[in-house]
C-alpha cells in the first residue's frame, strides 16, 4: 500500500529534479513500473475482501481495479503529452509531470482511503492538479471558462456531501465507511436530504444527464492528458462514491433511486443524440462518456451483484476506451490544429495505419462482441431488464445509437476526401506504441474479466 | 517620515494592542484601542496621497466612534452593574459593544469603510490593518464571551460570509478583493465565538498566516490590480505558482491550510445541530472561491505563450522579503497539522 | 573518480522513487506488526498459548 | 490540384524525394524508406511562407530520420523508445500478465470447489442435511461476557 | 438647585442637538461650546465644580481654539444655520426623538426623583487628579504617552511640503 | 435612569445618530465626535459624583486627555484632506469608492 503510494509520490520529486534529458524517459519508465507492481493487489491473501488493509486504507475488489487503471493511465498520459510540450521550456515539463504525478497520488488515495472524511478531502484534491491540467495547459480561451465550470459544479456538488459526512461524524463518532456500513442503526435517520446530499457530488461527477454540463467543456478544452485522466479516472470517481455510499443507506436508496435512474437512462439516450449532431471530434467523445456513464449510475443505484460488477467492468472499458479515443483525437489534432469534423476527413489516405486504430477503438466504443465493454453492458442490461422490463426499450435504443455515432466518427474522420490545403506528418512510433498500450489490456482483459468485480 | 517617529509608531502600535488585549478595565481597554487608532494614522497616510488621506480619515473616523461607543456601552454597564471589569458585563451592553467591535473589524453590515481603507493605504498598511488590528477588537470578543449574543453573531458571520464572497465577485483591485476576503473570513470567525474559543484562535491563526502569505506576496510583486497580476511572473515563477496555491488556500480548497478552519467550523455547527447555518456558509465559501480562482488563472495559469490580455511593464527587481517562503509554505501545507493545532 | 562524481550528480533523482518504494515497504511491515500483535484478542482468530508464551500486544 | 502543388512544397522542404515523403507520411514505414536522405534542396527553392508555416515540426525529420516522435535528439528520442517498449510492454504487459494469470487462487476457486466437495462427501457419510443455515456450530462459538472490555 | 440641574442638561441636549443637527461648522462649533457649557453646569450642580472647570477650559480655552482655526479653514460663503431648510427639518426630527424618548421614560424619572445622585454628592472631584498623581502612575505614563503620540501624529499628519495647499473651495 | 443618566446617554446618541446621517463637512463629522467625548466625559464624571465609585474619579481625566488627542489628530487629518482633497466637503473623499 505505502509502496505504491510513495513510490507514486516520490516521481513529484523526480520529476522536478532530474535532468531535462531524462525527464521523460525516467518518468514513464517509473511510472510503467508503479502500475507493474501494482498488479500485486491483485492477490488477495486468503480472499479476505477488503485486504492489505492499514489503519487508513484497504483494498477490495472495487479499488484495486480502479487503481490500477488509473495508475496505467499516468504514463500513457506522459507519452500522449510529450508532443505538444515539446516547444514548452524545461520548467514548464517538470511542473506538468509533477501535476500529473500529484494528481495520480491523490486518486490513489481517493480510490483506497477507508474513511469518509480522507475521502472527501482527497476527492477534493484531485480538482487541483485537475483544474492546473485542464487551464494551464490547454490551448484555447475558453478552458478558463471551462476550468470554472468544472470546478465549481464539483464543488457545489460536493459541500452537501462534506456536511452530510460530519453530520454522519457527529451522529456516529467515526467516519469509517466500512463500519458505517455495518452500522444499521444509523439508516433509519437518513433523511430524504441526507441521501441526496451524499449522492449529489457523484452524481454531478459522474456526470448524471442534466449535471453534466461542464463535463463537454473540460473535455474539449483540457489538454490531451487533461482530457486522458478527466475520461479515464476522474469520472470513474463518482461511480466508485455511489457504490461505497450505497451501502450506507439501502433502503433510502430503494425509494431514492427513480429519478436519478430515469434521468439516467433517458440521459443516454439524449446524449447519444447530441453525439449525432456533433461538429468537434473531442466533443462527440466527451459525450459518448456522459452516455456510458449514465449506464453506469443506474447499475450502481440498483446495487444488484450483477450490476455492480457490470459498472465495474463498464468502468474499467469505458476508462480505456475513451482515452484512447482522446488520444486519437489529439493525434489528428496535432496534425491539422483542428477538432472540427468537416475538416479533419480522408485521414484514410494520409494516416492509413491510424485507421486501424480508429476503427480498433470505435469498435470498441460501440461494444463489438467479444470486448468487455460489451461484456459490462451486457451485464448492466440484464441487470436493468431484471430490475424493469420497460428499461430494455431506453437501453436497447442507446446501444443502437452508440453504434451509430462510433461509426459516424469513424466514418466522418476516416473517409472521404482530405481538404487539399492540410499537410500532415507521418505518424510516430510513439503515438502507435500509446494506442497500443491501451488497446493491449483491453484486448487480455477478454481473457479474464473476473479480474475487474 | 523619520525613523525615529517611525520607531515611535511601530512601538506604540505593539503596545496599544498589548494594553488592550492584557487591560481587565473597560477605560484601559478604550485607551488601547484610542491609542491603536491614532498609531495606524499616521502609517496608513505616510504617503500623503489623496488617497492616503481619505484612508486614513475614514479609518479615524470609524475606529473613533466604535471606540465611543464600546466606552458608552462600558459606563452603561458600570451604571447598572457597579463594575468596570471587562469579565462580566451584562446582555445588553454585551449586544452594544459587541456591535461596536463588529464595525471595527469591519462585518458585513458595517463593512463598507474596510475596502475603501484598505484601497488607499500600501501593501504593508494594509496588511497591518486587516492583521494586526483585529487582534485587539478580537480580544475583546474573547472577554466577553461568557453572555455573547448568540444571533447576532451568527446572523452577522452568515451575513458577512455571503456579502464578502458576492461584493468581492465583482472587484478588480487586488486589496480590495483581499478585503473582501478579508470580510468573507471574518464571518467564518465570528461565528466561531458561539462555537469554541479555541477553534476562533485557530481560525484566526490561519486567516493571519494565509493573509500574510497572500499580502507579502502581492507586495513583493507589486501587484495592485488583476491586470498586474497577470504580469506577475515576470519578476518571479516560482513565487506567482506559490500566489496560486495560496490563493487556493484562501478560498479553501481542501488539501491546503484554508480548509482548516472550514471543516472544524462546519464540524462545530453540525455538532450543535445547526444544519441551516451550516449549509449556507458551505455555500458562501464558493462565490469567493470564484474570485480567488479568476485571481488564480491570472498569476500562473494563463502566462505566455498561452493568451493572454496584459502588458508587459516595466519593473525593478523585487526584493524578496525574508518572510515570504516560510509564510507561503505555511499558507499551503498546514492542514496535516491540524490536530497538533486544534489540541 | 570525477566520472563517478559526475554520473551521481546526474543520475541521484532516479533514486528518489525507489527510496520511496523502501520506505513504503518499511512502514508496511512495521504496519503489518503492528496489526498482528493484536490477532489474539479476537475471539474468532485466536489460538490457545502455549505454555509460557507472552500475549504480543503487551 | 493545389494539394499536390503544397504537397510537394513540403517535401522539398523536407528534402525528401517525392516517393519517400508519401511513404513517410503512411505510417510506420517512415523511418526505413526515409533514410536515404538526399541532402537538403537549396532555399531559393522555397517559398517563404511554407518555411515559417512547417518549419518546427518538419525539421525534426531533417535532423533526424529515424524520428520515433519522443523527443528532437536522436539519443534521448532512441532510449526514451527503447526504455517505454521495455518497461510498458516487456515489464508491465508481459510479465504482468504472467503475474496475473498465475496468481494464486485469485478468488478462492480452487478452494472452494475442494471444500465444497470434502463437505458433500463428509455430509452424505455422516447423514447431515446438505445444506445447513450455519456454517459454524454456534454452540462451539464463546462469545465473551457482555461486561468485558 | 435641581432645577438648575435640569435647566443645563436642557441646554447640553440641545448644544449636542445643535451640532448633531450638521449646520454649518460655524454654528457647529458654537453649540457645542454652548452643550460644554450646559455639561459643565451640569456637572457643578452635582457639586462637581473643579471638573466641570477642566472641561470648560479644555473645550473653550484649548480645543475651541483649534476648532475655530480648523472651522475658518472650511468657512463656505453662505453657511447654513439651524433655521435653514435643511437643518431646520433635522432640528425638529431630533428634537421629536428627544421628546419621545423622554415622555417614553417619563415615569422613570417620576419613579426615581428628578436626582438621585445630587444629594449624596461629595467633593470627590480634586481626588481625580490627586490620584492620578499619587497612585496612578501607569496610567498617568500612559496619557502622557497618549500626548506625546498624538503630538507626532499631528506632525505626520500635518506633514507634507509642497503637497496641495490650502485653497477656497 | 435618572435625567443626568437620560442626558448623557441622549446625547451621545444624538452626536452618533448626527455623525451617521448627516454628512456634509468633514468638521462636522469631527464635531460630532466631540459631541459624542463630552456626553462620554459626562457620563464618567456623573458616574463617581456617587460615593460608591470615587476610586474611579481619575477616570473622566484620563478620558479627557484621550479625547483630546483624538481630537487633535482628527483635525489634523482635516487639515491633510483639506490639502490633498482641496475642501472638507465629505463628498469629495470618493476616490476609493468601490
Amino acid at each position: 500500500m505505502l509502496k505504491i503510494l510513495l513510490a507514486t509520490a516520490m516521481l513529484i520529486p523526480t520529476a522536478l529534479l532530474i535532468k531535462p534529458k531524462h525527464l521523460f524517459t525516467t518518468t514513464s519508465a517509473y511510472a510503467m513500473l508503479i502500475t507493474f507492481l501494482m498488479l500485486k493487489w491483485f492477490e488477495q491473501p486468503l480472499n479476505h475482501k477488503p485486504h492489505s488493509t492499514n489503519t487508513l486504507m484497504m483494498l477490495d475488489n472495487i479499488t484495486t481495479p480502479l487503481t490500477t487503471m488509473s495508475a496505467w493511465i499516468l504514463p500513457l498520459m506522459i507519452i500522449a503529452s510529450q508532443h505538444h510540450l515539446v516547444t514548452e521550456p524545461v520548467n514548464r515539463k517538470r511542473m506538468f509531470l509533477a501535476t500529473c504525478a500529484t494528481l495520480q497520488t491523490t486518486l490513489i488515495m481517493t480510490f483506497t482511503t477507508t474513511d469518509l472524511t480522507m475521502f472527501y478531502i482527497m476527492f477534493e484534491m484531485t480538482l487541483v492538479p485537475t483544474l492546473i491540467l485542464i487551464t494551464r495547459w490547454g490551448s484555447q480561451a475558453e478552458r478558463l471558462n471551462a476550468g470554472m465550470y468544472f470546478l465549481f459544479y464539483t464543488l457545489t456538488g460536493s459541500l452537501p456531501l462534506l456536511i452530510a459526512i460530519l453530520h454522519l461524524y457527529v451522529s456516529n463518532g467515526h467516519t469509517t465507511m466500512l463500519l458505517l456500513a455495518m452500522q444499521n442503526t444509523l439508516t433509519p435517520n437518513m433523511t430524504m436530504i441526507m441521501w441526496l446530499a451524499c449522492m449529489m457530488a457523484f452524481m454531478v461527477k459522474m456526470p448524471l444527464y442534466g449535471l453534466h454540463l461542464w463535463l463537454p467543456k473540460a473535455h474539449v478544452e483540457a489538454p490531451i492528458a487533461g482530457s486522458m485522466i478527466l475520461a479515464a479516472v476522474l469520472l470513474k470517481l463518482g461511480g466508485y462514491g455511489i457504490i461505497r455510499m450505497i451501502p450506507l443507506a439501502p433502503q433510502m436508496t430503494q425509494t431514492m433511486y427513480f429519478p436519478f435512474i430515469v434521468l439516467s437512462l433517458w440521459g443516454m439516450i439524449m446524449t447519444s443524440l447530441i453525439c449525432l449532431r456533433q461538429t468537434d471530434l473531442k466533443s462527440i467523445i466527451a459525450y459518448s462518456s456522459v452516455s456510458h456513464m449514465g449506464l453506469v449510475i443506474a447499475a450502481t443505484l440498483i446495487n444488484t451483484p450483477w450490476s455492480t460488477a457490470g459498472a465495474m467492468i463498464l468502468m474499467i472499458a469505458h476508462g480505456l476506451t475513451s482515452s484512447l479515443l482522446f488520444c486519437l483525437a489529439n493525434t489528428n489534432y496535432e496534425r491539422t490544429h483542428t477538432r472540427t469534423l468537416l475538416l479533419t476527413q480522408g485521414l484514410l489516405f494520409i494516416l492509413p495505419l491510424m485507421t486501424m486504430w480508429w476503427l480498433v477503438a470505435s469498435l470498441m466504443n460501440m461494444a463489438l462482441p467479444p470486448t468487455i465493454n460489451l461484456l459490462g453492458e451486457l451485464m448492466i442490461l440484464s441487470s436493468l431488464f431484471n430490475w424493469n422490463t420497460t428499461t430494455i426499450i431506453l437501453t436497447a435504443t442507446t446501444t443502437l445509437i452508440t453504434a451509430t455515432y462510433s461509426l459516424y466518427i469513424f466514418i466522418t474522420t476516416q473517409r472521404g476526401t482530405p481538404l487539399p490545403n492540410k499537410v500532415l506528418t507521418p505518424t510516430h512510433t510513439r503515438e502507435h506504441l500509446l494506442m497500443t498500450l491501451h488497446l493491449v489490456p483491453l484486448t487480455l482483459l477478454i481473457t479474464n474479466p473476473a479480474l475487474m468485480f | 517620515m523619520s525613523p525615529l517617529i517611525w520607531s515611535l509608531l511601530i512601538t506604540s502600535l505593539a503596545t496599544s494592542t498589548i494594553i488592550t488585549m492584557s487591560s481587565h478595565h473597560w477605560l484601559l481597554a478604550w485607551v488601547g484601542l484610542e491609542l491603536n487608532t491614532l498609531s495606524i494614522l499616521p502609517v496608513i497616510i505616510k504617503s500623503h496621497h489623496p488617497r492616503a488621506t481619505e484612508a486614513a480619515t475614514k479609518y479615524f473616523l470609524i475606529q473613533a466612534a466604535a471606540a465611543a461607543l464600546i466606552l458608552l456601552a462600558s459606563t452603561l454597564n458600570a451604571w447598572q452593574t457597579g463594575h468596570w471589569s471587562i469579565m462580566h458585563t451584562s446582555a445588553h451592553t454585551t449586544t452594544i459593544i459587541t456591535l461596536a467591535i463588529l464595525l471595527k473589524l469591519g462585518i458585513a453590515p458595517m463593512h463598507g469603510w474596510y475596502p475603501e481603507v484598505l484601497q488607499g493605504s500600501t501593501m504593508n498598511t494594509a496588511l497591518i490593518i486587516s492583521t494586526w488590528q483585529k487582534l485587539a477588537p478580537l480580544t475583546l470578543l474573547y472577554l466577553i464571551n461568557n453572555n455573547p449574543p448568540t444571533n447576532i453573531l451568527l446572523l452577522m458571520g452568515v451575513i458577512s460570509a455571503l456579502a464578502g464572497g458576492w461584493i468581492g465577485l465583482n472587484q478588480t483591485q487586488t486589496r480590495k478583493i483581499m478585503a473582501f476576503s478579508s470580510i468573507a473570513h471574518m464571518g467564518w470567525l465570528i461565528i466561531t465565538l458561539n462555537l469554541s474559543l479555541h477553534l476562533t484562535t485557530t481560525t484566526m491563526m490561519i486567516y493571519m498566516i494565509t493573509t500574510t502569505a497572500m499580502f507579502m506576496s502581492l507586495n513583493t510583486t507589486t501587484t495592485k490590480t488583476m491586470t498586474d497580476m497577470g504580469m506577475a511572473w515576470t519578476q518571479s515563477p516560482p513565487l506567482t505558482t506559490m500566489m496560486m496555491i495560496t490563493l487556493m488556500s484562501l478560498g479553501g480548497l481542501p488539501p491546503l491550510t484554508g480548509f482548516t478552519p472550514k471543516w472544524l467550523i462546519l464540524n462545530n455547527l453540525c455538532h450543535m445541530n445547526l444544519l441551516f447555518p451550516t449549509i449556507i456558509l458551505a455555500m458562501a465559501s464558493l462565490p469567493s472561491l470564484f474570485f480567488y480562482i479568476r485571481l488564480a488563472y491570472f498569476t500562473t495559469l494563463t502566462t505566455p505563450p498561452n493568451t493572454t490580455n496584459t502588458h508587459h511593464k516595466w519593473r525593478f527587481k523585487p526584493p524578496l522579503i525574508a518572510g515570504l517562503t516560510p509564510a507561503t509554505s505555511l499558507a499551503a501545507l498546514l492542514l496535516p497539522l491540524m490536530p497538533m493545532m486544534i489540541s | 573518480m570525477v566520472n563517478v562524481i559526475h554520473f551521481v550528480r546526474e543520475w541521484w533523482p532516479v533514486t528518489l522513487v525507489p527510496i520511496g518504494f523502501m520506505v513504503g515497504w518499511y512502514f508496511d511491515r512495521k504496519n503489518d506488526e503492528k496489526l498482528t500483535t493484536f490477532r489474539n484478542k479476537s475471539k474468532l482468530f485466536q489460538r490457545e498459548l502455549k505454555p509460557g508464551e507472552e500475549v504480543t500486544w503487551r | 490540384m493545389a494539394a499536390w502543388r503544397s504537397l510537394a512544397g513540403v517535401q522539398r522542404l523536407l528534402g525528401l524525394p517525392r516517393r519517400a515523403a508519401r511513404a513517410a507520411s503512411s505510417g510506420g514505414a517512415a523511418s526505413s524508406a526515409a533514410l536515404q536522405v538526399p541532402p537538403r534542396a537549396s532555399p531559393a527553392a522555397l517559398t517563404p511562407a511554407h518555411a515559417e508555416e512547417e518549419d518546427e515540426e518538419v525539421s525534426v525529420y531533417v535532423k533526424n530520420p529515424d524520428w520515433h516522435g519522443f523527443d528532437t535528439d536522436p539519443v534521448v528520442d532512441l532510449w526514451n523508445m527503447r526504455l517505454v517498449f521495455f518497461f510498458g510492454f516487456s515489464i508491465t504487459i508481459v510479465v504482468g500478465t504472467a503475474f496475473v494469470h498465475y496468481l494464486p487462487e485469485r478468488g478462492l476457486v480452487g478452494w472452494s470447489r475442494r471444500e465444497a466437495e470434502r463437505q458433500i462427501k463428509y455430509r452424505e457419510a455422516h447423514g447431515l442435511p446438505l445444506l445447513d443455515p450455519n456454517y459454524y456450530d454456534p454452540s462451539k462459538i464463546v462469545l465473551p461476557p457482555e461486561d468485558e472490555e | 438647585m435641581m432645577y438648575l440641574i435640569f435647566l443645563f442638561s436642557v441646554c447640553f441636549v440641545l448644544g449636542v442637538l445643535g451640532v448633531a443637527a450638521n449646520p454649518a461648522p460655524f454654528f457647529g462649533a458654537v453649540a457645542l461650546v454652548f452643550g460644554a457649557l450646559g455639561c459643565c453646569g451640569v456637572l457643578v450642580g452635582l457639586g462637581g465644580s473643579y471638573i466641570g472647570i477642566v472641561l470648560l477650559l479644555i473645550y473653550l480655552g484649548g480645543m475651541l481654539v483649534v476648532v475655530a482655526y480648523s472651522v475658518a479653514l472650511a468657512a463656505e460663503p453662505y453657511p447654513e444655520a439651524w433655521v435653514n431648510h435643511s437643518v431646520l427639518m433635522h432640528v425638529l426630527g431630533y428634537v421629536l426623538l428627544v421628546l419621545l424618548v423622554g415622555w417614553c421614560f417619563m415615569e422613570l424619572f417620576v419613579e426615581s426623583g428628578v436626582d438621585a445622585a445630587g444629594f449624596f454628592s461629595l467633593r470627590g472631584d480634586f481626588s481625580g487628579v490627586v490620584l492620578l498623581f499619587s497612585m496612578g502612575g501607569w496610567l498617568l505614563l500612559l496619557s502622557g504617552w497618549g500626548l506625546l503620540l498624538a503630538l507626532f501624529v499631528v506632525l505626520e499628519l500635518t506633514r507634507g511640503r509642497a503637497r496641495g495647499g490650502l485653497r477656497v473651495p | 435612569m435618572t435625567v443626568v443618566h437620560f442626558t448623557t446617554a441622549g446625547t451621545f446618541m444624538l452626536s452618533i445618530t448626527g455623525l451617521a446621517l448627516h454628512r456634509t463637512h468633514l468638521v462636522s463629522a469631527l464635531l460630532c465626535i466631540e459631541g459624542m467625548m463630552l456626553a462620554l466625559f459626562s457620563a464618567l464624571a456623573v458616574s463617581y459624583q456617587t460615593p460608591i465609585h470615587t476610586n474611579t474619579s481619575l477616570q473622566p481625566i484620563i478620558m479627557l486627555a484621550l479625547a483630546a488627542c483624538g481630537a487633535g489628530a482628527g483635525l489634523s487629518l482635516l487639515v491633510a484632506s483639506t490639502r490633498t482633497h482641496a475642501s472638507d466637503h465629505l463628498h469629495n473623499l470618493s476616490l476609493l469608492k468601490c
